[in-house]
């Protein structure tokens, strides 16, 4: 009898706590990210669907064709085509074709890149009606944007700055040390 | 309107009750599960209840006498119906049915 | 606490085999199963009389892909078989391939992958935690849980890039260095989730109901976890303390102090407290290796471009957030693996609860099966 | 009864909590060598573990992986894990057997082959339980039969699955 | 809730002073701001989409945080994971009873077209739910961030009233 | 009800209208083929009863019909059904038996009928004073703790052997698995 | 103030009574309570999801309507013109009824609720058993809907409930028992006017009357709880176990009439504890006494339930009945004989 009425007791306490604790946080600030009204900057190292890389010099696509990301991708989502075009010295991309619907975003290819033409977008939050959308070539899309900026500012890309350094998405190999006490 | 109304003539509680009665009887034959029997008891319970509660209204206005009768009437039927069902459930664990025609190892 | 449904059994003729039974397919979508697990339960009434797990609703192929691609292709794939905890999965096929390679990992990569090891443990743990509550009928457990795990998350994201399939590990270290904001972030993660501990214990732990519902429930024996081969907090649970960390110690986990959390139990209250003092006990890894962490680079130096493994096969098993999770690839020194065979705690965990299930109440079988924490995929690959 | 609220992860208890005999189970990170399962009747291989991840290995004829496993059982061994690998090019299938002691560093690997075109073996579920869903697994993979198995219905695979995924010779 | 402006010559004419809100379109916005998800996770997406429910991201913000374990009280189907062949019979069934109107949500690249898990001579994987029932709005990624799912969700809000409520983001 | 013009036609609708509940409910708890539909119909019949009761001046009977009734037999029955399901085929056409039995019904009811009418008739009763919420639960009470208190005594007893005796015969065979 | 607006409204009313006579005014109060209960389940979802909400640190529905007011409009909306259907092989009638009959009870007795002095729409002499002889229609009813739904989650469900709920009236009747003793009547009107005064008059600080009167409150508040399904009793709709219980076959707008039954039930269970143990109008220092303060004891009440439903896993089903049975039951009977022999004792005194 009396290991039960303790037993109620404690019970009664530990509720008492429970709602205790609930009715705490109730009365504390809400931790939601308003999302549409506003968003989250992503990462340095966030892993969207690749996105080619501006030459800054050029303003055209540093890649050229050499289908080492191709190789590289578990998930054959990408095709590269590339050629020589009139007057230039290397092969240039014509075509960089992303299946972004069957991506891991290993970051294979970026890795098998040794030139850091390809990088990671922080496209985070696609969403689409039609699934062909995410078939994209980003060749095309890289020249669009070219095109565009170059429209709204007048004056050629070359000025547009890149956001991140090829480095920044490379291996490790060129990283930064972090000193620890 | 002096005519006595509606609600206030016993015949119509006793036809009503009558009524119930038949309709109790008729199930209580021609039902063949246990459980439907049942429910045609607790109908002739009803019709039962009813007429006493017509009497203690109408012959007998006292307000106490026919409502206890048909508490304790009310009372016996929950137990009777707690009971029964309780042999019908058994019955069911036993053979599987509580169809009375196939109840019927007593009729050797 | 083994006075169970007494007041519905009560003095009941044992042995005689059930008569009304029917038959109640949980799933394959069902709340209680996480995904696309089936349980195919012969009841009477709500006892169960034969619950039989029916799997392979989201099997992957896992190991007809090992067959086909590439080692470093193939090391995607080890995040999405258990996802709760990828960073242990990869840990086992990058330890895997390095062993037969035999590819010197750095210090300082052995000690950010125990780090960030243990914090996918730790999130693992919360989900598990808040799923649990929510089969118990608890919401808002779930909540808190992913409020803290959120916090790992972005941790996590910001090194790897990613929130949940992370792909960190590279053979013979890391793809990233961590910066010094992540050990910052870190360290303020291990002072938060402190108090935070505290407070779940308040809020569920003690909760006499919840106790109720655990207490007694679902005991598994020893003898039972061994012949079904279940492993991580299931058998610890059930007064064993084994742990690939310390029976098979991989990585850098030799250098740490940390406890083996066992109760005797064997019940799902047993289960429940091992997992929540495994958190406590990753914290306090974590701390170490903070403390301890070398400089160095996180990649070994020479890692041939197109591996390939000398013909045999190996194996390395880690200690993933649920038990014992291995790897076995047979090479034939090709740059495609011959076979790669994943061992997964999850298969060898549900294996038992037939035998565990026999008997109960579908609510206590539920709270049993939720407390084999188990995740679909790492039991269908 | 249980009355109070013990047993709370982060308090003092968990330590007396522990069961005293698990508590010397907990060993030192070397290997307690000499081969604890030196008595046996089969010869068993010890190999080097930092190389192959495991520390015995053994091949037995398919007759006798039962035997063996029994043995396992004695020495208190668990079971890891059940696979087939399939030689084509040899006609032969490998069945492996991952066995893994619960307190010492000790993992043992049975292998056995037996023919590609009649793969049959004894199961090992009347020793193991734990083996029953491996083996049905094999099954599903390799269509390796096991004799005397409960349930060899397809497990990972849909219920009417004919075919065995993992063989070589498999075409989609 | 505004009335819409309607697009006949006639109501132009008298639009600046009554605004005629149609009962079709007063349906769809009530259907878009009530939009219950199945509560029907397959794998690593299911996590996602667990977040997106969960306090960080908070999908009740929409109305949408109802997750109701029976399809027959859903509105909206998230397919979040990998769909084999066993489970299309299942998943199927799922769609079927759920009542219309209805809408479906592939969440994830294995949803989408089976994602990583397809490869050349695969035998177990649908690739793509669009191949099961009609979907209506794709959300990539693997797993896509519970941001995309809130992104899916509003998505399918703007399909129901054709137009979108709420500012785009732009990721930086 | 006071002075209102339509008021006796309403509560003449009303009456009629519990009556009618009553005599459908008896018809669906006696005729209909699924066993369920009868206990609906065993309730319905309940709940006009109750109505009944209500214009015969006892309130109080009135809810205890359906607290007894409607919350305690008919979901008593409903259980059962779902322990045993007993539900009937719909049976062969078998009209002549059920004109037989039901005329047998009928006329056991009529002749009832007629003997209730007689006594009423015979005998001179007044209309009693309209006492719709008179102090009859009171009166309950008291008659109950005072005359019929062995009574009361006995019904209780019942009541409580039949629920044991329910309990006993129901848990038999019941095995555990 | 307070005072004179329910003065005002006393006025009103008997200016409406005496123009209109008894029926109409019955018929009037019917819809008022109709609008009345309405309004409340569609806004009790709305304060439920936004206290969940806050109770987890989010801000709940946010962006339908300002606060997400209009989201429960969105959702009767919605779940309207949802499509009913019937599934293969289950008793549409009975499918289709079930739900109206949950519903129903609740609107009738919420009849006799005395919301403040005058503002009630029948005060009969019985109310309190009125409540209760409906209240187990609404047992019969889910276990209808559950039954008729040919699904064995449904049916499991179905048996739970009235396990749950035979095994819970028992000690909420005899708590209620305990009330009439105390009060002498079992007109609700009654009952809040023993209580007048200041708060120290409620029932629940009826100590002398009853030393255990704080507990029998709780029991009172924990039957509630059951008798209306809600967490941590839930067992009706235990989503991790039976999917969503009894009403798992129930599309559109049958499940949204069973799920404003839920809330039409919390709303008259707090009803009748603000009626039975906090005084009911009675405001809690004597004066000004009116309609505000039921309301806000009742939505007191209201927003416990909430908190309670968003703290607690849900209790284990035998453990459940365990609660009634070895717990509720023994100790209600005891404060029954208890407050029975204080008030003999009392008596004397206080005449």
């Amino acid at each position: 009898m009396k290991s039960a009425l303790k037993e109620i007791a404690v019970g009664f306490n530990s509720l008492i706590t429970g709602m205790r604790i609930t009715l705490g946080q109730f009365f504390k600030r809400s931790v939601t990210l308003q999302y549409p009204h506003e968003s989250l900057k992503m990462s340095e190292r966030f892993r969207g669907h690749i996105e080619l890389v501006k030459d800054p010099a050029t303003g055209k696509a540093i890649c050229y064709a050499c289908k080492l990301c191709e190789r590289a991708c578990p998930s054959d989502c990408i095709i590269v085509e590339g050629a020589k075009l009139d007057g230039a010295k290397k092969r240039s991309v014509t075509t960089y074709q992303l299946d972004f619907t069957k991506c891991s975003l290993c970051g294979s290819c970026v890795e098998a890149c040794r030139d850091g033409a390809i990088r990671f977008s922080h496209d985070y939050n696609l969403a689409s009606l039609s699934k062909e959308e995410f078939v994209m070539d980003l060749f095309k899309r890289l020249e669009t944007e070219r095109e565009e900026e170059e429209r709204r500012e007048g004056k050629p890309a070359s000025a547009v700055p890149v956001a991140v350094k090829p480095e920044a998405a490379q291996p490790a190999a060129g990283q930064t040390k972090v000193e620890v006490k | 309107m002096n005519e006595t109304p509606l609600y206030d003539r016993p015949e119509i509680y006793f036809a009503a009750a009558a009524f119930l009665l038949a309709v109790g009887i008729f199930g209580l034959i021609r039902r063949r599960t246990l459980i439907g029997m049942l429910i045609s008891g607790e109908l002739i319970f009803s019709a039962a209840t009813l007429n006493v509660m017509a009497f203690n209204r109408f012959r007998a206005p006292d307000p106490a006498v026919g409502q206890i009768f048909v508490l304790f009437i009310m009372g016996l039927a929950a137990a009777e119906v707690g009971i029964a069902l309780s042999i019908i459930i058994a019955v069911y664990r036993n053979y599987r049915s509580v169809k009375t025609k196939e109840l019927s190892e007593l009729n050797g | 606490m083994t006075e169970k449904a007494d007041f519905l059994t009560g003095d009941v003729a044992a042995g005689q085999p059930p008569r009304e039974t029917f038959v109640l397919n949980l799933g394959p979508q069902h709340p209680a199963t996480h995904g696309v697990l089936r349980v195919k339960m012969t009841m009477d009434g709500e006892y169960i009389v034969r619950a039989e797990p029916v799997c392979g609703y989201i099997h992957r192929m896992q190991e007809k892909m090992g067959e086909n691609r590439t080692y470093a292709q193939f090391l995607p794939n080890t995040s999405r078989i258990d996802y709760l905890s990828a960073m242990t999965y990869t840990h086992a096929f990058v330890g895997a391939v390095e062993r037969a390679a035999k590819i010197p990992v750095p210090p300082r990569a052995e000690y950010i992958r125990v780090i960030t090891s243990e914090l996918n443990r730790i999130s693992s743990h919360l989900v598990w935690w808040g799923a649990f509550l929510l089969d118990l009928g608890g919401f808002t457990p779930l909540l808190y849980a992913f409020d803290d795990r959120e916090k790992i998350l972005d941790l996590l994201e910001a090194i790897t890039g990613a929130r949940l399939t992370y792909c960190y590990y590279r053979f013979g270290g890391l793809c990233n260095d961590v910066d010094d904001s992540f050990i910052k972030g870190t360290r303020e993660f291990v002072a938060h989730m402190r108090p935070r501990l505290k407070m779940y214990r308040g809020l569920v732990t003690e909760n006499i109901i919840f106790r109720k519902r655990l207490e007694g429930i679902g005991p598994i024996s020893q003898e039972m976890c061994r012949k079904y081969g279940a492993t991580g907090p299931v058998i610890r649970g059930s007064g064993v303390s084994y742990d690939v960390r310390r029976v098979e110690p991989y990585s850098a986990y030799p250098e740490f102090d940390f406890e083996i959390p066992t109760f005797p139990g064997g019940d799902s209250m047993a289960r429940y407290l091992v997992r929540m003092e495994e958190m406590v006990q990753s914290l306090r890894i974590i701390e170490q290796a903070l403390d301890k962490l070398p400089a160095g680079p996180v990649m070994a130096d020479k890692v041939p471009r197109v591996l390939k493994l000398p013909a045999g096969d190996y194996c390395y098993a880690v200690e993933a957030a649920r038990g014992r999770f291995a790897v076995r690839i047979v090479s034939d020194n090709k740059e495609i693996p011959y076979r790669v065979k994943l061992r997964t705690p999850s298969l060898s965990n549900l294996s038992l609860f037939e035998e565990a299930s026999k008997g109960m109440l579908l609510p206590d079988a539920l709270a049993l099966m939720g407390s084999l924490d188990l995740v679909i995929p790492d039991i269908d690959r | 009864m249980n009355p109070a609220v013990p047993e709370i992860p982060g308090d003092s208890p968990l330590k007396a909590a522990q069961a005293p005999a698990e508590q010397a189970a907990v060993t030192p990170a070397v290997a307690p060598w000499p081969n604890p399962l030196a008595h046996l009747q089969i010869p068993f291989r010890a190999v080097d573990y930092e190389v192959k991840g495991y520390h015995l290995e053994v091949t037995v004829a398919p007759g006798e992986v039962v035997a063996v496993a029994t043995q396992l059982d004695k020495e208190g061994l668990a079971l890891d894990t059940i696979t087939g690998v399939d030689w084509m090019a040899e006609g032969q299938m490998e069945v492996v057997y991952d066995y893994f002691h619960l307190a010492k560093p000790l993992r043992v690997v049975v292998r056995t082959r037996i023919p590609r075109d009649k793969p049959e073996i004894d199961t090992i579920s009347g020793v193991f339980p734990g083996a029953n869903w491996h083996e049905r697994e094999t099954h599903d993979f390799f269509g390796i039969k096991f004799l005397g198995h409960p349930d060899l219905t397809p497990f990972l695979l849909p219920e009417d699955a004919t075919y065995h995924p993992l063989r070589k010779d498999f075409v989609a | 809730m505004e009335a819409p402006e309607d697009n006949s010559q006639l109501l132009k004419d008298c639009s600046p002073y009554v605004k005629f809100a149609k009962l079709d379109e007063l349906l769809a916005l009530g259907r878009a701001n009530s939009l219950w998800p199945l509560t029907f996770g397959l794998a690593c997406c299911a996590i996602e989409m667990m977040a997106a429910g969960a306090s960080r991201f908070d999908l009740a913000r929409f109305g949408a945080e109802v997750f109701r374990p029976s399809p027959r009280q859903a509105d909206v189907m998230i397919v979040a994971g990998t769909v084999n062949k066993k489970m299309a019979a299942a998943i199927k069934t799922l769609y079927d009873q759920m009542p219309e109107p209805k809408w479906v949500i592939a969440m994830g690249n294995c949803a989408i077209s089976g994602g990583p898990f397809v490869f050349p001579g695969q035998y177990a994987v649908i690739e793509g739910v669009d191949k099961l029932f009609p979907v209506d709005v794709f959300i990539p990624g693997c797993p896509p961030r519970p941001e995309a799912l809130i992104e899916g969700l509003l998505k399918l809000e703007e399909k129901l009233t054709g137009k979108r409520r709420w500012p785009v983001v732009k990721p930086e | 009800m006071k002075a209102f013009p339509a008021s006796e036609i309403i509560v003449s609708a009303i009456f009629i209208l519990c009556l009618a509940t009553t005599g459908l409910g008896a018809l669906i708890a006696a005729l209909s083929v699924r066993i369920i539909r009868s206990v609906c119909g065993l309730a319905i019949c309940c709940i006009g009863l109750a109505g009944l009761y209500y214009f015969l001046h006892s309130p109080f009977l009135a809810l205890m019909e359906i607290l007894i009734y409607v919350g305690a037999v008919c979901v008593t029955i409903v259980f059962a059904i779902m322990l045993a399901e007993p539900d009937e085929q719909p049976q062969p056409d078998r009209h002549g038996a059920n004109i037989l039995w039901g005329g047998i019904a009928l006329t056991v009811s009529v002749a009832l009928l007629w003997g209730l009418w007689r006594l009423s008739c015979e005998a001179d009763f007044t209309s009693p004073p309209n006492l719709m919420t008179d102090g009859s639960i009171r009166a309950i009470g008291i008659s109950l703790l005072t005359t019929y208190s062995l009574a009361f005594e006995l019904i209780s007893l019942v009541l409580f052997v039949a629920i044991l005796g329910a309990l006993a015969i129901a848990r038999t065979g019941r095995t555990k698995p | 103030m307070m005072q004179s607006l329910s003065g005002f409204i006393a006025g009103f009313w008997q200016f409406i009574a005496s123009l209109w006579p008894e029926p109409l005014r019955l018929v009037l109060f019917l819809g008022g309570i109709m609008a009345f209960v309405g309004l409340n389940a569609a806004y009790l979802v709305w304060v439920e999801r936004k206290g969940a909400a806050r109770f987890q640190r989010r801000p709940g529905p946010t962006e339908v309507g300002y606060a997400g007011l209009l989201q429960p409009i969105a959702d009767a909306v919605k779940l309207l013109t949802k499509q009913l259907i019937v599934p293969a092989g289950v008793d549409a009638t009975l499918f289709r009824a079930a739900p109206l009959m949950v519903m129903a009870p609740a609107l009738m007795s919420l009849a006799v609720i005395p919301f403040s002095d005058v503002l009630s729409a029948r005060n009969i002499n019985v109310g309190l058993l009125m409540i209760f002889a409906f209240g187990s229609i609404n047992v019969m009813a889910l276990m209808l809907g559950g039954w008729s739904s040919r699904n064995k989650y449904a049916i499991i469900s179905a048996a739970r409930i009235v396990s749950q709920n035979v095994a819970y009236e028992i000690p909420m009747l005899l708590v209620v028992i305990t009330m009439v003793m105390v009060t002498g009547t079992m007109n609700l009107s009654d009952i809040v006017k023993a209580q007048a005064g200041p708060f120290w008059h409620w029932n629940l600080f009826k100590v002398w009357v009853n030393p255990l009167m704080p507990v029998t409150f709780l029991i009172f508040y924990i039957c509630m709880l059951a008798e209306t399904n809600r967490a941590p009793f839930d067992m009706a709709e235990a989503e991790s176990e039976l999917v969503a219980g009894a009403y798992t076959e129930y599309s559109g707008m049958g499940f949204g009439v069973f799920f404003m039954a839920e809330y039409a039930n919390i709303l008259l269970g707090c009803s009748l504890a603000t009626v039975l143990f906090l005084g009911g109008w009675q405001s809690p220092i004597g004066i000004w006494s009116g309609v505000v303060w039921f309301l806000l004891k009742l939505y007191f009440l209201v927003f416990s339930v909430v908190w309670i439903r968003w703290t607690f896993p849900r209790t284990q089903f035998y453990g459940l009945l365990n609660l009634s049975w070895k717990i509720l039951i023994p100790v209600s009977l005891f404060t029954l004989i208890l407050s029975s022999a204080m008030l003999k004792l009392i008596k004397p005194f206080a005449a």
